[in-house]
């Protein structure tokens, strides 16, 4: 029970994160904690599966997908900082590219 | 000065005499043992001081070696001509070396200035107007083994500047110097009167 | 749990044994760079200057400990100790005896490729949290560095787990035959290049390129926490001797007894001195270099060692 | 023991994400998030999963935080001192996300049970499972670096053409 608490809460503060920061740098990580806080919480009941290496194998997969994301992720910003030379949001206002 | 400065003082004034000079010799002799040097080459006479450190010469010996960061030696070697223009720098490189922290003036523009002491109005005459030289070595530049018996002094210097008040003494070293009265180089940012040893005006 | 707590033991163990490596280290470091530029080396400290390093150390111990005015002062103090920890952890999982580490997980070999790697943090956070463009410098250069050379590091030793059947690092040991040394050459040779690297080691060193970047990450420690600096890369170096000579050349070339323990220790010795050779003789590379050496070098070198030892395994399946 | 530690492991997870959440410092924010990476890879360890923790050692608190800290110097080069994040609370979102915290908790509530050491965490295991049954995923997931890879490239390398 305590166990699901921390990793939910985990998953909420990262959600409070993305939601009110302001630069995209910030709100990455907010992603990565609440990826964070998911991870634990699949792994947290999974725990108790007969088939814990399934669990396992899926988790590793996650985690894979989650550093895809985080380098995809890192790259834009950079590129877009470049081109717009801004990393806040609300001023990434352009469409054209 | 470094922290362990004060415990010495603290430590001799409740009495504790016996362990504190088995300390003060250990720490003496690692202090004396690795002076590693920052060569603060400006002119000439750094050629002399690399010589110093490689094949024929083998600084290493010693235990001092160059290193390029002021942050992580104990002397300054100061190898050649300061200009006025030079002076804050080399100024703040020896503000930027962590106590405790000595200086070697190498060949005679370092000590007095040299050739330039006269006509010119750029050269600062003698490092010791702006830093606390502890050991002159004169020559024009010096020759590689003099300056080795310069960093051989500093050691004996070193262990006169020891941990234990009472151990210490300042060096009788009052050079005369020609013109004290008539020239006057005022130097704005004298060098503190904490740092004894080296003031030789 | 307790195996957690024989961990910690053991990691405490680990760090006297880098501090005392360290001190031998440097003294013969300084030794054998004497005698490659026809020097002596430190003679006046002890008996052929053996006492040099100790002497050392203490004058670093009783130091200043300067924090700049601009530097982030806990990020700035907490970081040599970042580097320091990952590095000394890495010697609880080296198998010292066959089937036998200190720390004996069944992933041994991941722990020893993985958790070093978490120093890069430090040495990137020291660069930063100095506020200085040197140390940022050399701390971007270090990790950027340090990521690539461990690609070719983990396949370099994936090959001998394969060998092994096992990630642990025990039971490489255990299974080691003498056939493997010619079949994972190459991976040895990425290996060991490699180690260098990621320890920021000459030739490899320009993370602390003195000729541009005054001393790279460390620029503004002085006193002991460079010294934990420095004694991070000293441990670097044994670790990665003590596993070469542990897995790759299978501890003491399986020998069993006091035989075997000399040799390993030898063997070690041999490796770390050749580190040590090879910082003396070759000039440092470029950064451009040093990113092309490790992608388009060492990366393909350690696969077609791993292909090697896999068609090996194949044809050893199907000969039997 | 294993409870002391659990909560020793929740206090850090949870002083990181509050730095992820509150810090103005984008060097404190990096950090906030390493010091929950490492607390996830430590209740990974709790449970029994070895190979996930090292994993995301290895994957995470070398690797992406590295490169997030990459951006960070990147982006922020050539400020002078510190850069500085602007932090905007809004009570609103915060009620949204407690909202969202009850809403997982009273669905997940009856599925949790006390926290216990799987017995699936063996790399054996995991070897044959990724190999076994979950080979196509675990091919595709090789492909999705790839791509990742060359998308990256070409995104950062776009300007140079």
């Amino acid at each position: 029970m305590s166990s699901l608490v921390v990793s939910i809460a985990l998953f909420c503060i990262g959600l409070y994160a993305v939601l009110t920061r302001k630069e995209v740098i910030a709100i990455l990580v907010g992603v990565e904690v609440m990826i964070a806080g998911a991870l634990l919480v699949l792994v947290m009941l999974g725990s108790h599966a007969a088939n814990g290496a399934s669990i396992h194998a899926v988790a590793l997969l996650i985690l894979v997908l989650a550093a895809t994301e985080a380098a995809v992720g890192l790259g834009l910003l950079v590129a877009a900082a470049r081109r717009l030379s801004t990393t806040c949001v609300d001023e990434m206002t352009e469409v054209r590219g | 000065m470094a922290l362990v400065d004060r415990i010495g003082e603290g430590l001799e004034r409740l009495g504790g005499g016996v362990i504190l000079t088995s300390v003060d010799a250990l720490v003496d002799w690692s202090r004396g043992q690795s002076l590693w040097a920052f060569p603060m080459g400006t002119a000439c006479c750094a050629m002399e001081l690399i010589a110093a450190s490689f094949s024929k010469f083998d600084f290493d010996r010693l235990g001092t070696f160059p290193r390029p960061d002021p942050r992580h030696t104990d002397v300054m070697i100061l190898a050649g001509t300061i200009t006025e223009k030079m002076k804050p720098a080399v100024r703040r490189l020896y503000d930027q070396m962590p106590e405790p922290k000595w200086v070697v003036a190498m060949g005679n523009c370092t000590v007095s200035g040299g050739i330039f002491y006269y006509d010119t109005y750029s050269v600062v005459r003698g490092a010791d107007q702006f830093l606390p030289v502890d050991v002159y070595i004169s020559g024009c530049p010096p020759r590689p083994e003099a300056l080795q018996d310069g960093v051989l002094q500093l050691r004996e210097l070193v262990r006169m500047r020891s941990l234990a008040p009472g151990k210490r003494y300042e060096r009788e070293l009052a050079l005369p110097r020609p013109e004290d009265a008539s020239y006057s180089n005022e130097d704005p940012n004298p060098p503190s009167a904490g740092l004894e040893g080296g003031d030789a005006s | 749990m307790s195996a957690l707590l024989t961990g910690a033991a053991w990691g405490l163990a680990a760090a006297s044994l880098i501090a005392v490596a360290a001190l031998i280290g440097v003294w013969w470091e300084r030794k054998v760079a004497g005698r490659i530029q026809m020097r002596f080396g430190p003679q006046e400290a002890g008996p052929a200057g053996l006492l040099q390093t100790l002497s050392d150390t203490l004058k670093l111990m009783l130091k200043e400990d300067i924090t700049p005015t601009a530097a982030d002062v806990p990020v700035f103090r907490a970081m040599p100790f970042l580097v320091f920890v990952p590095v000394a952890s890495a010697l609880v999982v080296i198998p010292y005896a066959s089937g036998w580490a200190p720390f004996n997980i069944a992933t041994g070999a991941v722990f020893f490729l993985a958790v070093p790697g978490l120093s890069v943090l430090g040495i990137l956070l020291a660069g930063w949290a100095s506020q200085n463009t040197y140390a940022s410098i050399g701390g971007v250069r270090a990790a950027a560095q340090m990521i690539s050379y461990e690609l070719p590091r983990t396949l370099s030793v994936l090959s001998l787990c394969l060998l092994a059947g096992s990630l642990s690092t025990g039971t490489i040991r255990a299974e080691w035959r003498w056939w493997w040394v010619p079949l994972t050459a190459v991976g040895f040779l990425v290996y060991f290049i490699s180690s260098i690297a990621e320890v920021n080691r000459g030739p490899f060193d320009l993370a602390e390129a003195e000729s541009e970047l005054v001393a790279g990450y460390f620029t503004d420690y002085s006193g002991i926490r460079w010294a934990i600096f420095m004694m991070a890369e000293y441990g670097g170096v044994v670790a990665a001797s003590l596993f070469g000579a542990a897995t790759f050349l299978g501890g003491g070339l399986g020998l069993s007894g006091v035989p075997g323990a000399l040799l390993f220790v030898a063997l070690t010795a041999l490796i770390a001195t050749a580190m040590i050779w090879a910082k003396w003789t070759f000039p440092r590379m470029r950064a451009d270099q040093l990113m092309t050496f490790a992608w388009k070098v060492l990366t393909p070198m350690a696969l077609v060692q791993l292909l090697a030892v896999g068609i090996a395994l194949a044809a050893r399946v199907v000969l039997s | 023991m294993s409870a002391l530690i659990f909560w020793l492991l929740a206090i850090c997870a949870g002083i990181g994400a509050l730095a992820v959440v509150m810090s103005h410092d984008v060097m404190r924010l990096a950090l906030g998030l390493g010091l929950v990476l490492l607390s996830t890879a430590g209740f990974f360890v709790l449970l029994g999963f070895g190979f996930l923790a090292l994993a995301e050692v290895f994957v995470y608190a070398g690797g992406v935080l590295v490169l997030v800290l990459f951006a960070i110097m990147l982006v922020h080069r050539g400020e002078p001192g510190q850069p500085s994040l602007e932090v905007t609370h809004d009570p609103l979102i915060l009620v949204g996300c407690v909202g969202v915290f009850a809403l997982l908790l009273a669905v997940l509530r009856p599925v949790a049970l006390q926290l216990q050491t799987s017995s699936g965490g063996s790399v054996d295991a995991l070897g044959s499972v990724l190999l076994g049954d979950l080979l196509l995923p675990f091919e595709l997931s090789g492909l999705l670096l790839l791509a990742a890879l060359v998308a990256v490239v070409s995104v950062m390398g776009g300007d140079r053409r």
